[in-house]
This record gives structure tokens, sequence and C-alpha cells, in this order.
């Protein structure tokens, strides 16, 4: 515990934070790319909630090529690998996504989803 | 091997060879005819095994499919075999070349099959398998044989589906308070339930089986149902369709239920059950009755008889005392036999002329003679008036009501009568009567095949007027198999007490006046024959150019009468609750909006929601 | 409207949050948690090999999850190839680049696959491996095609490529299956010295597979989105 | 005993495996894939008499599970597992003709991993791995949605791309929140850790995982996405979409609810969810005139009624659901494989244009009465069965709730059989239609027979698919699974 304001409770605020504006833009944004934008913020924010699990304040990086380390000052794996997993996932749905909105947009010629709307009721 | 697999079997092998040979015409006509007879014979040696169970050992929740053989569905067996075999015979020549005649005899084993199925069954979900195939074939006949046939087939279908389910309810509930299906085990158990229970299930079943047979106020599918498809299946639907749901009527009332049970069924101190019922009943001879004298189309106003007389059985049966019951049971196959002569010698003239509507025809007793014989005895069948078959169950039913102290609804039965008697005369007179039209002048009388199904039944209607005691051994032994008093009987009619009644007495006397009135005819035939349009009518002369046609409007000054009380709430109804499920629909769709942000609000909503739904639960 | 409808959800959403859960967010006093992490991360060392435990979750004991991660990208890839499948427009001449530039880039490029081969191979050893490597070569690529407009790439070398390395990650899993414990992905490879490249079994070849398959199909994805006009 | 897993790596090595020979084979990857999916149904179907007796437990890595990651498949899992390779191979003998062009590798591929994560979704025993698995089916889903590359295909796909996002966003967010209270990730070792976690907590995790899989699972009113995307996609996806890719996401959820978050207080909410989510599919069916609309709110309904039946928290009402979930299966794959083909016949997407068809499509039109009878469910359908034995649980728990839940259902399929009957009578009566409609080809009409065969001789095997389906429910009502892992 280092102070009042542990490393944790930023990580936490921050990715609530994240999530929570993400979410806000995609309910309010028409515009499709600014909405990826926000799924991308929402999703960074998870990550960063799946990093804070493992984290425990003062510890660091589990890899043992330092010999001086031990276990008790490591930091739990798991999340890690977890969000490495989450992060290229992210990375492949917006990849996805922007492509799928570049064609979209050569149909339709808007990026606007009030406009977007031939498929409906 | 029962003869009950017999029947099912072959009804269904009928259906796979009508689909299998959809090209062959030799199996369309006579393998169905011959199949059509195997299955009258069938039935009619059903007798040597009634009390006979068999089952299929087929698992649905632990139990088996079952079907029994009794002297109630025996009577109704006979009553389906025969009127199929008839309606086979008849649409040989009637169904010739028309183009429906693809699926015509598949769906019409197809009915068969889920009326027999009905009927046999000794189980609960037996009945209700084949009650949703038996309403899927009637559908299925409907969609066929007109422009309008679609359409009033999907109207049917909404209600026989309502029906279907309210009746799964039924089914359902019954198997989890009496951990069964079986009729019998149902019955054995029925006294254990709670009475508001038993009132709600029993309701539940009347509801289901009232809406199939068209119950005042759940009637409006069937007139146009009836009347859109080809005449023969009008005869068939009109005839045996509509009586199955009378079946399951008597089967839960006195068969499951018992009439011990449903007589402790009163509401406010003492509105009986029955009296409920008996209320909705004569409302269905009534109404319908007097909606048929506005009919202008002949299978119409057959079709609305098909309605009121329904509620002559039912007010029989809801009189609950054996004179009733058995005039109840007994108008049955006396409705069906002239009902179904009547729509022959309908569709006799359709098949000649081309048309049923009562304003463009007229004149026809030359030409067509037999088909009128035909009518006539239906009509007179119909009107409930001796000597024909129709009689005798009124008079049971009538008679019935005023001994159990019904008599208003005696007195509506009677007026339901006056309303049939005026509207059949309608039916014949623009039929038969009056002015031939002169596009008519080359018109003969059907061929035998067509005429030989309308002599049986004219037999059958006189004979069952003289000799009710024939129908009334097997309707005493229904009546005994169910625990309820017999009417002593005789073969002339009832044998002995307050209630005697001796039909040959009645058509001697009936036979006497006519021979009496001919005799006058005779005597006081000055008459000369003249061409029709030799003829004058208030000062104004005939002939070709005078539009004038007295079988045009022929009710107009009794509808006149009639027409402030018509107020159509039937008819308004359903259309608000198409209207509602129209709008509703609509606005539900609204709910997708295709806008891409709405929805992903959508999921926090949902989300909110939840939570504030079930904080309460931690 | 929709703002404030928004708005009004998301504060619902964090008052419910926070009044049911009494500041989930905020995890229990580290040194009371027992976690599976923990538990991994007292027997790394000696049932992998592998000096860097992260490196060991990813391959070994999330191993499975690894090959799917992996699938999801080649899925990526395969969606964009879908999608971005020449319309048979003309594509925009972009502007030459500047001789630095293109020179500068094509020097870069092999200086970033060697970059991006070392990171896959010490993955055990050093954060980094697969991902992060097959990463940067693909960004080698990524470099030489934004300066060089006229560079031409063969598409089915690089599906081949794709392909063969998920076959590969797949068939070294199922040698495992052959293994003692019947089991697949499992380590059928001496664990051989610790902290050394040559070390922890499977593990390096794995995320040698996967570096190969994840540069391969970034670059896919960048040459399918140039391609398309 | 052939290893689960098989059933994972086969469909994957496959798609690893086209892509590295559709450069020289072309179009013949599609052989590959129906090899690779004959072999899923063989080794799924083997499966079953093992896993009725013991649970399977897999372990990847030789690392035991709460550590590594293992697969659990019990009943339910082989049952899921047979239905996905059933119905996808079938769809994939249909796809063999209805997709053209080129590329068509590329199709067979995103097939494959179609079925690789709806294989993975049932069979893995571990939450992130599950997460994992929903992304690759839920990616493979975006993708073939857009697939046929026209404006309503990308439209749709980018819908629902963004909403199935945002669901593994609160997915991905569950699992965060499961691994800080818990410690673990392994749905074993969760279900005897969970209880210890404070009840507020519980329900927030529950509630972040079911509305993320809820999207998928499209639960009213989380499934906006689904009618966009299962009427724009091509219809052999619409099917398969439809026909268990919905389920699988449904099953998860009901998984978690009864075994791993052990929460039956919220069954009852989640049966009244199911119910409207029942109402809504029906009544925006119903005046809609597109036919692959159509089904898919209809879809919708039933995804409902199968939600109504696994909640009523009762072994019978599972063991129905389940049942309901093959007749759906059979009977919607049906449904949208012969409209993929009315359509492409007609060039048109509205019903009303098909006025006669059955006269040229004859086969065809059979096939989708058989496939309206049995979703309505109409005896002696399989349909009948399962919704008869839906209400019997419901009826048997004996609450006034779920007497009113039943009449509304009904209502439901009220207006079901009413619209599905519209087109029907479309079908067969009026002039048949102009033009080159013909009967679609042997490779496509041949699989939708078999699913009818599945739906109509149902009955015939009634007792053993009571029984399979019984063992499933027992499985997820009294976690046999969960016990006997370790």
């Amino acid at each position: 515990m280092s102070g009042v304001i542990s490393i944790s409770l930023v990580l936490n605020v921050a990715s609530s934070g994240l999530i929570l504006l993400g979410l806000y833009i995609i309910f309010t944004q028409k515009n499709l790319i600014k909405i990826v934008i926000g799924l991308g913020l929402a999703d960074t924010g998870v990550n960063v909630l799946l990093v804070s699990t493992g984290y425990i304040d003062g510890n660091t990086a589990p890899i043992f090529s330092n010999s001086a380390l031990n276990i008790s000052n490591m930091v739990d794996p798991v999340p890690q690998a977890l969000v490495l997993t989450s992060i290229v996932i992210g990375f492949g749905v917006s990849a996805l996504a922007l492509a799928l909105i570049i064609r979209l947009f050569e149909k339709t010629g808007t990026l606007d989803t009030s406009k977007i709307r031939g498929l409906k009721w | 091997m029962s003869i009950v697999s017999g029947l099912l079997l072959i009804a269904l092998a009928g259906v796979i060879l009508n689909v299998l040979f959809y090209k062959s015409k030799i199996v369309q006509k006579y393998v169905s005819l011959l199949l059509f007879a195997v299955l009258a014979y069938l039935s009619f040696n059903m007798y040597k095994q009634v009390g006979s169970h068999f089952s299929i050992p087929f698992l649905i929740a632990g139990q088996s499919i079952g079907f029994t053989i009794t002297w109630l569905n025996y009577y109704f067996a006979l009553m389906i075999t025969g009127i199929t075999l008839l309606t086979a015979i008849f649409s040989l020549k009637y169904m010739e070349g028309k183009e429906g005649i693809v699926h015509y005899y598949t769906v019409l084993f197809m009915k068969t099959f889920g009326m027999l199925g009905v009927i046999l069954s000794s189980d609960l979900i037996t009945f209700f398998v084949f009650w949703e195939i038996m309403s899927w074939s009637t559908f299925s006949l409907m969609s066929t044989g007109g422009k309008e046939a679609p359409k009033s087939a999907l109207k049917y279908f909404i209600f026989a589906v309502t029906a279907s389910m309210i009746l799964m309810v039924g089914v359902v509930l019954s198997y989890s308070l009496f951990g069964s299906f079986d009729f019998a085990v149902i019955h054995s158990k029925i006294d254990s339930l709670s009475l508001p229970m038993t009132g709600f299930l029993l309701s539940i079943f009347i509801v289901s089986f009232s809406i199939e047979s068209a119950v005042f106020p759940m009637h409006s599918w069937l007139p146009e149902g009836y009347s859109n498809t080809f005449t023969t299946f009008t005869a068939y639907l009109t005839g045996i369709s509509t009586r199955i749901g009378i079946y399951g009527i008597i089967l839960f009332l006195f068969g499951i239920f018992g009439i011990q049970t449903v007589d402790k069924l009163v509401i406010l101190g003492k509105i009986n059950f029955r009296y409920i019922f008996g209320v909705f009943a004569a409302l269905t001879m009534i109404i319908p009755t007097f909606t048929a004298l506005y009919q202008h189309d002949a299978k119409k106003l057959i079709a609305w008889h098909s309605v009121g007389q329904g509620g002559y059985m039912l007010i029989g049966l809801a009189s609950a005392n054996a004179l009733g019951i058995s005039g109840g049971i007994l108008h049955i196959i006396n409705y069906l036999t002239y009902q179904v002569l009547i729509v022959f010698a309908i569709a006799s003239v359709e098949y000649r002329t081309g048309t049923t509507n009562l304003n463009k025809l007229g004149g026809l007793i030359k030409k067509m003679p037999v088909s009128y014989l035909a009518l006539l005895f239906g009509i007179i069948g119909l009107a409930g008036l001796p000597p024909m078959n129709g009689f005798v169950s009124k008079w049971f039913i009538y008679k019935a009501l005023i001994m159990s102290g019904y008599p208003f609804l005696a007195i509506a039965a009677v007026i339901g009568t006056i309303g049939t008697i005026l509207s059949v005369y309608k039916l014949i007179h623009n039929m038969f009567l009056g002015q031939l039209p002169e596009r008519y002048n080359d018109i003969k009388e059907v061929s035998f095949s067509m005429q030989l199904p309308m002599w049986i039944l004219m037999i059958v209607v006189f004979g069952l007027g003289v000799y009710p005691g024939l129908a009334m051994g097997l309707i005493a032994k229904i009546q005994t198999s169910l625990g309820l008093a017999v009417v002593p009987y005789s073969l002339h009619g009832i044998a002995s007490g307050s209630g005697q009644l001796n039909m040959l007495v009645i058509t001697a006397l009936f036979m006497g006046g006519l021979a009496v009135a001919w005799i006058i005819y005779l005597l006081g035939s000055r008459r000369k024959h003249v061409n029709q349009y030799n003829n004058y009518a208030g000062g104004h002369f005939l002939n070709k150019d005078v539009a004038y046609n007295f079988n045009y409007e022929f009710y107009a000054a009794i509808e006149h009468v009639i027409d402030p009380y018509r107020k159509k709430i039937i008819e308004r109804t359903e259309r608000g609750i198409i209207g509602l499920v129209d709008a509703v629909s609509e606005y539900v769709r609204r709910i997708y909006t295709g806008m891409i942000n709405t929805y992903a609000i959508y999921i926090l909503t949902a989300f909110v929601i939840t939570i504030i739904f079930l904080k309460e639960l931690i | 409207m929709r703002k404030l409808v928004s708005i009004v959800l998301l504060a619902g959403f964090i008052f419910y949050f926070a009044t049911l859960t009494g500041g989930l967010m905020i995890p229990s006093a580290s040194d009371e948690r027992s976690s599976v992490g923990l538990d991994i991360l007292s027997r790394t060392a000696d049932e992998t090999g592998s000096a860097n435990a992260v490196t060991s979750v990813v391959v070994l004991y999330r191993g499975f999850d690894t090959l799917g991660e992996v699938t999801v990208l080649f899925l990526a890839a395969l969606g964009i190839s879908v999608f971005m499948k020449s319309t048979g427009g003309v594509r925009k001449k972009a502007l030459d680049q500047s001789f630095i530039l293109k020179t500068g880039s094509r020097l870069l490029f092999p200086l970033m696959f060697l970059f991006g081969i070392y990171i896959i191979t010490h993955g055990h050893l050093t954060p980094g491996g697969g991902f992060p490597g097959g990463v940067i070569i693909a960004t080698g690529f990524f470099v030489v095609l934004l300066t060089s407009e006229s560079v031409e790439f063969n598409k089915t070398v690089m599906s081949v490529l794709e392909g063969l390395a998920g076959l590969s990650f797949i068939g070294l899993g199922l040698v495992g299956l052959f293994g003692p414990d019947n089991s697949f992905l499992q380590n059928f490879l001496p664990l051989g010295d610790f902290n050394t490249v040559f070390s922890a079994g499977i593990i390096p070849i794995i995320y040698a597979v996967v570096g190969i398959k994840v540069a391969a199909e970034l670059s896919s994805v960048v040459f399918a989105m140039k391609e398309s006009k | 005993m052939v290893n689960p897993i098989l059933l994972i790596i086969i469909p994957l090595g496959t798609a690893f495996l086209i892509s590295t020979v559709a450069g020289s084979l072309k179009n013949s990857t599609k052989y590959l894939a129906f090899l690779a999916l004959l072999a899923n149904v063989w080794i799924s179907i083997s499966l079953l008499p093992q896993v009725l007796k013991h649970p399977v437990n897999v372990i990847i890595a030789g690392i035991k599970p709460p550590l590594g990651i293992n697969l659990l498949v019990g009943p339910m899992g082989a049952i899921f597992s047979i239905i996905i390779s059933v119905a996808g191979i079938l769809v994939l003998l249909y796809s063999f003709k209805y997709i053209e062009g080129e590329g068509q590798s590329k199709y067979y591929t995103l097939f494959l991993l179609l079925i690789t994560g709806s294989q993975g979704m049932i069979l893995t025993g571990d939450i992130f791995n599950l997460f994992v698995f929903f992304e690759i089916l839920a990616i493979s889903s975006y993708i073939l949605v857009g697939y046929a590359g026209d404006r309503n295909g990308f439209e749709a796909a980018v819908k629902y791309l963004i909403l199935g996002s945002v669901g593994s966003v609160f997915i991905l967010v569950a699992v965060a929140l499961i691994y800080q209270e818990t410690g673990t990730l392994n749905m074993a070792d969760l279900a005897g850790k969970f209880a210890s976690v404070a009840s507020g907590k519980k329900m927030m995790i529950m509630l972040f995982f079911i509305t993320g899989m809820g999207v998928e699972a499209a639960i009213f009113p989380l499934n906006s996405w689904l009618p966009d995307a299962h009427s724009s996609a091509p219809s052999s996806i619409s099917a398969v979409l439809s026909g268990f890719v919905i389920e699988v996401a449904l099953i998860v959820i009901i998984k978690f609810v009864y075994s791993i978050f052990a929460m039956t207080e919220i069954l009852q909410y989640l049966s009244l969810v199911g119910v409207i989510t029942l109402l809504v599919g029906e009544f925006a069916a119903f005046n809609q005139g597109n036919i692959k609309r159509v089904l898919a709110y209809s879809s919708i309904g039933q995804i409902g009624l199968i939600l109504f039946a696994m909640t009523l928290n009762s072994e019978a009402g599972l063991s129905a659901g389940m049942m309901q979930v093959v007749n759906h299966t059979a009977s919607k794959s049906i449904l949208f494989l012969v409209a993929g083909y009315m359509i492409k016949m007609t060039g048109s997407y509205q019903f009303t244009d098909y006025k006669g068809i059955a006269k040229k499509m004859p086969v065809s039109s059979f096939l989708f009465v058989l496939g309206v009878l049995s979703l309505i469910g109409v005896p002696p359908f399989l349909g009948f069965f399962s919704k008869l034995n839906i209400i019997i649980a419901a009826l048997a728990v004996g609450n006034t709730f779920n007497t009113v839940m039943v009449f509304l259902i009904l209502l439901g399929t009220i207006i079901e059989s009413v619209y599905f009957l519209k087109i029907l009578q479309i079908f067969y009566i009026g002039d048949p239609i102009k033009g080159g409609v013909k009967e679609a080809p042997f490779t496509a009409v041949f699989p939708i027979a078999i699913f009818a065969v599945v739906i109509l001789l149902g009955f015939l095997v009634l007792p053993e698919i009571n029984i399979y389906a019984g063992s499933a429910a027992a499985e997820l009502f009294t976690k046999i699974q969960i016990t006997q892992v370790f």
C-alpha cells in the first residue's frame, strides 16, 4: 500500500471510466467510425480492468530471469495472459469493423447511423 | 388385430396412396371409393368389439396412445364412415375434371383419419393429437375450391387453433391434476377435485369444443368456411365435422365428468352450469337461423343452419334428462342425414347450372325432379315436420325442455324452428319453384352416381322418421354406457309413459291428410297449362323483356322487420380483435428501429431494469 | 434526447453498481488472496521450464486460449479479405514517396524483421513472444508498403503461410495426444536448461509458430486493405 | 474412447488446411470441409454413450484443471455437439450448390470456424476459454452475415458486430470480476467458490454475464440485431444462426445460472423475459412481408419459448427445453433453407410474390409445410411433443404465474400459426408464378429432407429423445458434471 490512493484504485477508476465513456459514445454518436472508437475505448477499459484484477501493489512482472526476484513479489500472471488474448481479439474485431464500415460506406455513401436504416421493423 | 387399427390404417393408407399416386385417376376415384367402402364396412362391424381396448406403446410423458370402442364412438364412427362413403360416391361425377381433385381425396382421407382417431381415442393425448390432425385437414379442405376459400379457411383456422390451444391447456391441466391422460382414470378421480377447479377444467373443455361445434358466439367462422369450398366438402363438413365438437361435449359432460359432478357446479347460488350452457345453445338456435333468412346463396343459407341445428343438439344435452339427451344424440344422426341430403341436392343443381345463387335460380322442378324430391325430404326434416326424422328428435327436445322446467328454452327452440321453416322455404322456392330462367332450358337431371346417395339418404330420412326405434336402440346403449337413464322406446317412437310417441300413427295421419289434399286437388283441377311467360302479375303481363323475378329479395319484408335487431356485434368484435392484433404487431415491430445507437441503449436499459427488478432478491 | 437517456442510464448503472456491490471494483486485500495465477506462479518454473511465467501461462497453461486467439486473428484477416475483395474499381495512385523515405524504409525492414525474430524466440525468457514479435515483423512490411507504392505481394504465399502456421500449432498440440497424459498441447520435449534460449520444451516452438502466423495475418490484413480500391 | 477435443480441433485444423491449399484445390475445398464435419458427426455420436455413463473431463496440456484449461463433456455437451455437427453438415451440403462464385473456400473456412466456436462454447470447462470461443463464433457469424456482399448484408453485419462487441465487453467484465472475486476461471472450481461471494456482487457478475451472452442468445430486448442479421445473411447461414448459434449462447446462460452461479432466485424473472421475448417475436412477425424476416422474428419467439422452458427450475422443464432446441434447429433450418432457394428462384424476398410456387417447387414447398407444422407444434411432429412437455412442466410447478405464462405462450402460438398459414396458403393457392422457377437441386433438397425426417419421425424415438434430453437436464439441474470433475 503506497499512500491513500493505491494503484489498484487508479486502475479501477480508469477502467470503469473508459468503459462508461465507450458506452456513452456508442449510445450517442451517430458516426460509425466514432462508434468503433467507442468500442475500442470500452475494450481498453475492460483490458485495464482485467489487468488490475491480477495486480498486487508494489509487485513486479512474473519473470524468473532475475534470480533476485521470488514468487512473493510477483504479480498474478494469468490476467496478463488473458489481457493478451483480449487485446488481440479487440484488434481483430476493430479491424473487421472498419473493413465492414468501409464497404458499407461504399454502398450507402454515408456513415450516419440514422441514415443507414435500410433494415428495420 | 383390432378393428380400430384396421380403420386407422386404412384411412392412413388412403392418404399415402393419394399422395404417392397424385396423378393417377384410378387411385383418386376407385381405389379411394373402395377404401371408403371398407372403412364403412369395418366401422359397421365395430359393434362386435365394443368395450375392447387397443393401445400403441408410444411413450409420451410415460403414457401410451390408446383407443377403445364404446357405443358412443360406434355411433359416431358409423356416421363418419357412412357419410364419407356417400360423399365419395357423389364426388365421382361431381369432381370429374375439376382442378382441386389432386388433393381432394387426400384431405378427405386425412380428415376421416383425424375424426376416427378423435372419436376412438381413450385418452386425452390421443384425443388431442387426432383433434389437431382433424382441424388441420378441415383447414385444408376449406382452403380449396374457390376464390374466397383461403380467406375463410384462415378465419376458421384462427378459431380452430384457439380451440386447440385451449384444449391443450385442458389436457395438460388434467394431466397435472390427475397424473394421467386416460379417460377412465380421470373419470374415477374427478370427484376428488375441488369444485372451482372442476368448473375451470370443464369450462376449458366445453369452450374448446364449443368453438369447434360453432356455438354462439364463436360460430362466425362456420358459414363462410363451409360454403366457400367445394359443395361436396360442404356436405361433408356440415354433416359431420362440426358434430365432432358435440361428441367432445357428450364425452366430457357425461362420460368423463359425469352429470352428477356437473350438476354440483352452481354459481350465484342457483345458476346451474347446464343452464348457462343451455342459454348459449338457445342463442345458437335462434340467431343463426334468422341470419339464414338473409342469405342469397344456397350453400351459405344451409351452412347457417348447420350452426343453428347444433343448438338443438346442445340444448337437448343441456336438459340432461333421459329424453333430452337421447333427443340430442338422435338429432345428430337425423341432422346429418337431412343436411347432407339438402347439400347434395344443392350440389346437383350447382353441377348442372354452375351457380348456387338463389337470386339466379328457379323453376328447376321439372328439369331435376329427383334433386327436388331430395331437397323436399331434406327441408321437411330440417324444419322438424313430420313424417321426417327431424321431427322426432325435435319433439324429444321440446318435451324434455318442458319436463326439466326450462320453458324459456323450449320457447326459444320453437322460435328457432319458425326461422328454420321460413328460410328453408326460401331455399326450395328459389331453386325449384317459380320461374325457370331461360338459360336453364336444357338442364337435365344429374347422373345415377349422384342420384344414388340422395336416394339412400331420402330413404334414411324417411325411414328414421317412421322408425326412430332403429336408432333409439343404439342410443339407449350409449346412454346406459354413460350411466344415464334410458327412454323406453319402441320401433315407432317412445313406448310408454306420458311422453308417448308413435310415429307410425303420425305418419299415417300425415299421409291421410296428404291423400285428402291430393283428392281435393284432383277434384278441383281446373287449371290450364300455359307458358311461363303467359302469365300476369299485378296487371302486368310477363314476358321475356320484363325483368320480373319474385325469387329476388325473397324475404325483403321480413328482413325489414328483423333488421333493427341485427347489431352485428360478433362481426364488429372480431374485426376489433383483428385490428388490435394488427396494431399491436405494428407497434411491436417499431421496437426494431434500425438505429444502431438505440439498439445499444436497449442493452443497457435491459441491464438496469433487471437490476431494479432483482435487487429485492439479494 | 438520446444523450439524456444515455446519461440517465449510465448514472443508474453506476448507482446500482455502487449500491449493490459496495465497491466491487476494488479488490480484496492482496495478501489474503489466493488465485489460480499465484498457484501457477509457484510451480511454473518446474513444470514448464519457462522463465517468463506469463509466457508459460499463455502458451501452456492457457495454450488453448492462444490457439483460439490465433484463430480470431485468422478470422479477422479472412473476414477482411472477404470484404475487401477487389470490386473492380481503379486504385487511386498515391503520391510516390521521396527517395530517402523509400530507401530508409527498405533499410529499416531487415532490422525490424530481425528484431521481431528476436522477440519471438526470447518469448519464454523476457517480455515479448509470438504476438509482439509477429506484430513487429508485420510492421516492417507495413512500413515498406506505406512508402513504396510499387511493391507487389503474393497473396497465395501469405495464405499458405497462415494456414501452415495454424496447422503446425495444431500439429504440435496433437503430438501431445500421443504423449503420456494423452492430452492436447502437452509438452513432449525436454525442458532444457532454465533461463536459456533452448529451454521450456515446446513453448518457444509454439511461440515461433504463433509469431509466423501473427506476422502473416497482420501483413495480409494490411495488404488486403491496400488491395481494395 | 475418442478424445472430445477433436470435435474442436478437426474443424479448426481443416479451416487452416483449407486456407493452405485453397490456391491449388480451388472450389474442391468444400469436400474437405464435408469430411471434417463427417468426422465430427461420428465423434459426437460415438461420444454419447460414454458420457451418459460418466461425464468426460479432458485436460489440456497435461495440466490439471484449476490451473489449465479443460473440456467438460456431459450429456448436455454431447447432445449439443451432435446437434451442431449434424445441422452443420447438412447445411454445408446445402451450401455446395447454394454458394456460388469465386473464393468459395473462404466461405467453407468461415463455416468450419463457426462450428469450431459453437463446439468450443459447449464443451469448454473454462470461462475465459468460453469467451474466446464465443468470439470465434461471433466473428465468424459477423463475416458470414456480410458474406453475400450486398448492402443489406453489410448493414446487418455492422449492426451485429457492434452489438455483439458491446455484449462481449459485458462478458469480459463478468470474467474479470469473477477472477477478481474467486481467483479462478475453471467452471467446476468456480461452482464451489462462487457461493462464498457476497450476494450483491454475485448478482452483478451474473447480470453482466447474462446481458453479454444474452445479446448473442437473442433474449429480448438484447436481440435487436437478430432480425436484420438473420434476414440478410445467406440463407444457409441464417439456418445455422437460427438453428444452433443462438441456442448455444442460451444454453451457456442456462448452464451458468443453474450450475455455476446457482442463483435460482432469478429464474422466474428469466422465464417472464422468455415469455415477453416470445410475444415480441410472434407479434413482430405477424405483419411482416419479408419471408426471412418472418422466420427471424419467429426465431426470437422460439428462443423465448426455450428460455421459458429452461428457467422453470425443474428437470422436466430443462428436458422439454432441450427437445424444443432439437425441434427448432431442425424445423427452422428447413424453413430458412427452403426460403433460400425460393428467394434465389424468384429474386424476391416478399412471400406475396410466391403465389402458387408449390406447383413449381413441390418438394421444397412440402418440406416447408412440414417445418411449419413442427414449429407451430402440430402432432405428430416433434414440435408438438416438445411444446406439450414444456406446458406439462410449466403447469406441474402449479402456480398462477406459470398458468398465466402458459396462456400467453399459447396466444403466441396462435399468432404464429396464423402468420405461417398465410404464407402456406400463398404457396399452395393461386396460379403458378411465371418465370424460370424450378425445384431446388438435389444437394439442397436432400439435407432439408433429412431435417424433415428428424421432426417427422422424431416421435418414433421419443423415448430415447426423452432419455437423452432428461439426462442433459439432469446434468444441468443436479450439477453432476460439476461435482464429478476432480
